[in-house]
């Protein structure tokens, strides 16, 4: 699904990526973790070119990212991406946040787009709050709503960066529940996130990333119990 | 105190022989700022997302656009337009033109940046949204950014009409039969400068204290 | 000629004028909006000596005022509209320059006139012209009495105002020591208006008034020049002296 | 095009023999503006305060200065200063004097309001957090209040600086020899308005990009 | 040290604290947990009249707080309080923002000041850090210099709001540290906090806050193992 090959990836100087290796096959989940600032989320965001690529390969389901003739949005349409901030539109009722892309993109009809919008709301259990407004919601309720959006697209690859990281302990909970389910479900995804909780439970396989680079890549239990790298090591007992 | 004294001996019911002339004042004032803030509107979109766009030759001449007029001072801009430019150009505007182009020219520069300013306030995190959805830059820009911007413009841009209002004073300068022009010329000929000035001054407030109120109200239900 | 027969047809002896000069059917004209007695407003209305005498003209000589109505701006204004050709008549006690003949043209003079001192009616300290010297003189920007001001005294602070209201206030209110202008004016603002003031010395610098006209409209001039002359013949130039400024002769 | 050929013939040349008087005004222009915006921070540091105080009568009295001061046009208060204060108290201004006057209650308004924005800007957590450490309200708001707010007014201050310089040029109404009141003075009497009245606008423009560029300079210094 | 009896607080028509009753013994350690907008933040700035009490009395060290003849400056000297957002004064640099208020309230000399000062960034572990600028330091850095700050004071009880919550994860131990050698140095602590497991091992006791009232309060095994209301069950279970 993913082939990743030597990514490097600068901001002016600042060299953030510095050579990312990896594969992520269908249906796999994978979880990163690491410390701030080690490349997590820009490396994510290569994976669907909000940022560009410096050097490097990368490909997603067949397409290679880097080469020129590929049609991004095209690409984009099969990542969905969810994020630490939700960015739900704020202008948008919840039915219409998910309904926009699905209209615009993949030109359906308003009716097709809302019968579908419900269905996805339903499953993130949010089907009573669909001609509410984005700010009405807690932020539970909102990641939600940008879960739904994503998979609105129909992507057969889910990015989330950090998804519950602004979220109230409380409210943490009801959005890995989702994640959850989409994982039994068979969603390949790539989940940026601290709770370890959850990477122990669902992730097929853990990356720690420190640095720019992948320093360790392992099973959840083998990572967490007993990690190769010394570096994994002190970051788990500063963390757990 | 003596100029307490004074403030009321003046002949203050005169004003009211003069209502007639300062309605008309009036008339002008306002045809003229709305009038002139909608073109204004117009250049400010143009020149404003000029401003943020990429490509090098809009980017100068809408900076250039907007330094300009807002480095040199309305009244410069107003007699410039009305007195040199008709030269450079041969063609005389009518003063209510001129000073249509006027407000056009100046709130327009002022309006760019607001625009600018409303569209770059928007998180970015709202493009990333858009974008990683496989919307377009141009269907981002239409169906997300734009309509969160635009009522972010609102209340910069109802600040900008009282502003514009404001300046139409000056076109008395340019002949401009607006409301200070009015009262310029009530006084010129019948001697009554406390009571004209200080009435013109009244109707100046009472509009701009009006519309702040309505864009007070009208902030507050965008805050719904 | 055959077109002579044609506007004759319609039985009109003024219209003799009409046909021995290229006239446009109207001309825009515009005056000072405040210099009495020649032009003012009075009841809305704008009036004065001014004002008749170009109305008179205008019928005369067989054009129209553009839009019904003779526009008024402030007097530094005047000149720089007729270059632009934004007016094509002035009429507004305007003196005859050398200076101004560069840019403008002028009619036949239709008024003679000078330039005056005016002070409170209690100062005792300026008689005349010398006097001024350290004091404060007012007038109106972009007159000749500002001009002659700049070249006839030394260290006078001089005020130059837009309006000749601003310019009498600042006489009688005291911010100013004397107001120097247009001899019939102060008259005429002191006869009327103005009690607390009163004319100090001689009549300063002679002038001519005359109609100020646009660069480039030979005929009108000549057309307006010879209205003016038939006017003086016929008498009613003096009708509207007469009831401006009193049959002194 | 016709009107660039027009523009290279006029008399440009002619400019440089009024430099001296330009030069006088563009003096007073700066003059007026630095000793008027000097007085004006004074008043808008004692009406801003008065905005936020708690003390209700300073509170009403520092909100009708600001509204009735940002509610009219400078023009109009330049002229009611100028033609009918004078009779009201029965004493005359000389024209510079005036010309401050019209600034410092001008800005005083403005400034008021860049006062009482950054005193609120500031977080409120820096308030409880010198209170909960035993200062009183005058020490929280001297040593940790202050200080910063001062800080942050430092930019709209510098605009205001600009927008003042602008409004000095209306003081031509009034008879103040500024920079506009020379140009005009020049061609009321040479009739070269398209040359003066373009240097003047040139000269403006040199001025206010001058100090924005200082601004965005000092800008930058603040946020090391 | 601290007696709160039926304290009420009201925003508005909002009540907020619906009368809290509770007792805080000298050297004690109290942690105080319950879910967002539960009133606990509410209940510590009551503790030192940041907001001011509606209705019920507080006495801290023998001082009524309520009373009107309370100077309640000198209150505030001996009640340290640090903030979830950190608060250092960014105009100052980290000795000054020490240094402030024993000068300005204490009026000691500033020699005295900077001696003491010196002290306690030693015990925060930020003696290199004296001369810069709060924006130059991490997250957990700056909440120690707040900690060092309140400190300076020398006051008799400390109010902790959150102290970790803006913290990156490997930010939050630092802090912990800090505050788990003041409570072994016997300072008298009220601490809210989501970090369960530094309530677990430092507190002697813990309170449960729920809608304005405290629901339940027993030592941190009871309540973490065995807890006897249905609602700290419920809210535990969402947290831990
Ligand atoms: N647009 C950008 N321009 C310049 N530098 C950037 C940009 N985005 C990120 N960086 C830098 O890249 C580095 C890695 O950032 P990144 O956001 O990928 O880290 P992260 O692992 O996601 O951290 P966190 O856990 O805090 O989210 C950081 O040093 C950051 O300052
Ligand atoms: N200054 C205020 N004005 C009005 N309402 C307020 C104010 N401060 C707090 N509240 C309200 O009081 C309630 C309790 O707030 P408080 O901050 O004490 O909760 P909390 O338990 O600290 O929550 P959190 O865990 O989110 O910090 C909330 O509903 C909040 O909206
Ligand atoms: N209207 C007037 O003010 C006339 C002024 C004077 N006669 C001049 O020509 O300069
Ligand atoms: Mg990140
Ligand atoms: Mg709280």
């Amino acid at each position: 699904m993913i082939t990743v090959n030597d990514l490097h990836k600068r901001f002016g100087k600042n060299e953030v990526l510095k050579g990312i290796n990896c594969e992520v096959e269908e249906t796999e989940v994978v979880c990163v973790i690491g410390p701030s600032g080690s490349g997590k989320s820009t490396f994510l965001r290569c994976l669907n070119l909000l940022e560009d690529v410096s050097a490097g390969k990368v490909v997603i389901d067949g397409h290679d990212l880097t080469d020129k003739k590929t049609n991004i949005n095209t690409v984009r349409t099969e990542v969905g991406m969810v994020f630490q901030q939700f960015n739900l539109f704020p202008h948008k009722t919840v039915i219409q946040n998910v309904m926009l892309a699905p209209q615009k993109v993949r030109k359906i009809t308003s009716e097709e787009a809302r019968k579908r919008g419900e269905i996805l709301l339903e499953k993130v259990g949010l089907s009573d709050k669909a001609n509410q407004y984005p700010a009405q919601l807690s932020g539970g309720q909102q990641q939600r709503v940008a879960i739904a959006r994503a998979l609105a697209m129909e992507p057969k690859l889910m990015l989330f960066d950090e998804p519950t990281s602004a979220l109230d302990p409380e409210l943490v909970g009801e959005v890995l529940e989702v994640m959850k389910q989409l994982a039994k479900e068979g969603m390949t995804m790539v989940v940026v996130t601290h709770e370890m909780g959850f990477a122990k439970e669902v992730a097929d396989r853990v990356l720690f990333m420190d640095e720019g680079i992948i320093m360790e890549e392992n099973t959840p239990d083998k990572i967490f119990t007993n990690p190769d790298s010394e570096r994994t090591k002190e970051f788990l007992n500063k963390v757990l | 105190m003596d100029a307490i004294g004074r403030i009321l001996e003046f002949d203050w019911f005169r004003v009211f022989e003069f209502l007639p002339e300062l309605g008309k004042g009036l008339y002008y004032t306002l045809l003229i700022s709305i009038v002139g803030l909608l073109i204004g509107f117009v250049l400010g979109a143009i020149f404003g997302l000029g401003r943020i766009s990429k490509n090098k030759f809009l980017f100068v001449l809408a900076s250039i656009y907007v330094e300009v007029v807002r480095g040199t001072p309305v009244l410069v801009q107003a007699i410039w337009i009305f007195f040199a430019l008709p030269i450079i150009i041969q063609y005389n505007f009518d003063p209510i033109v001129a000073g249509i182009i006027v407000i056009a020219i100046n709130s327009g520069a002022y309006i760019a940046e607001v625009v600018r300013g409303s569209v770059d306030s928007i998180d970015k995190g709202q493009i990333e949204a858009g974008r990683s959805l496989g919307l377009t830059k141009n269907q981002t820009m239409r169906y997300i950014i734009w309509p969160q911007a635009f009522k972010r413009m609102i209340p910069p841009l109802g600040n900008q009409f009282i502003i514009s209002i404001k300046d139409t004073s000056l076109l008395s300068v340019i002949l401009v039969p607006e409301l200070m022009f009015q009262g310029r010329l009530i006084v010129s000929n019948q001697f009554i400068a406390v009571e004209i000035y200080t009435a013109v001054a009244l109707f100046y407030l009472a509009i701009t204290l009006t519309l702040s109120l309505i864009l007070r109200l009208i902030e507050r239900r965008l805050n719904y | 000629s055959g077109e002579e027969d044609l506007a004759s047809g319609e039985g009109e002896d003024e219209s003799n004028n009409e046909s021995s000069y290229d006239l446009e059917e109207s001309y825009t004209v515009v005056s000072d909006n405040s210099f009495v007695p020649f032009e003012f407003v009075e009841d809305g209305e704008l009036t004065g000596f001014d004002i008749e005498l170009i109305k008179a003209i205008a019928d005369e000589a067989g054009f129209e005022i553009e839009g019904g109505e003779i526009q008024t701006t402030n007097f530094d204004g005047i000149i720089p509209g007729l270059q632009t050709q934004q007016f094509d008549i002035a009429i507004a006690g305007i003196s005859i320059t050398e200076d101004r003949k560069q840019v403008i043209d002028y009619s036949e003079p239709y008024y003679e006139s000078g330039l005056k001192i005016g002070v409170s009616a209690d100062n005792e300290d300026i008689n005349s012209i010398e006097d001024l010297e350290g004091k404060t003189v007012a007038t109106r920007m972009g007159s000749t009495s500002a001009d002659f001001l700049e070249e006839n005294t030394e260290d006078a602070t001089i005020n130059q105002f837009e309006q000749l209201d601003q310019v009498y206030l600042a006489v009688e209110n005291g911010s100013a020591d004397a107001v120097v202008y247009d001899a019939p004016n102060v008259d005429y603002y002191i006869s009327t208006t103005g009690d607390g003031l009163k004319t100090v010395g001689e009549l300063y610098q002679a002038e001519n008034y005359g109609i100020a006209i646009a660069k480039g409209n030979e005929d009108l001039v000549a057309a307006v020049d010879d209205a003016l002359a038939t006017l003086k013949e016929n008498g009613k130039y003096d009708e509207i002296y007469n009831k401006w400024f009193g049959s002194e002769e």
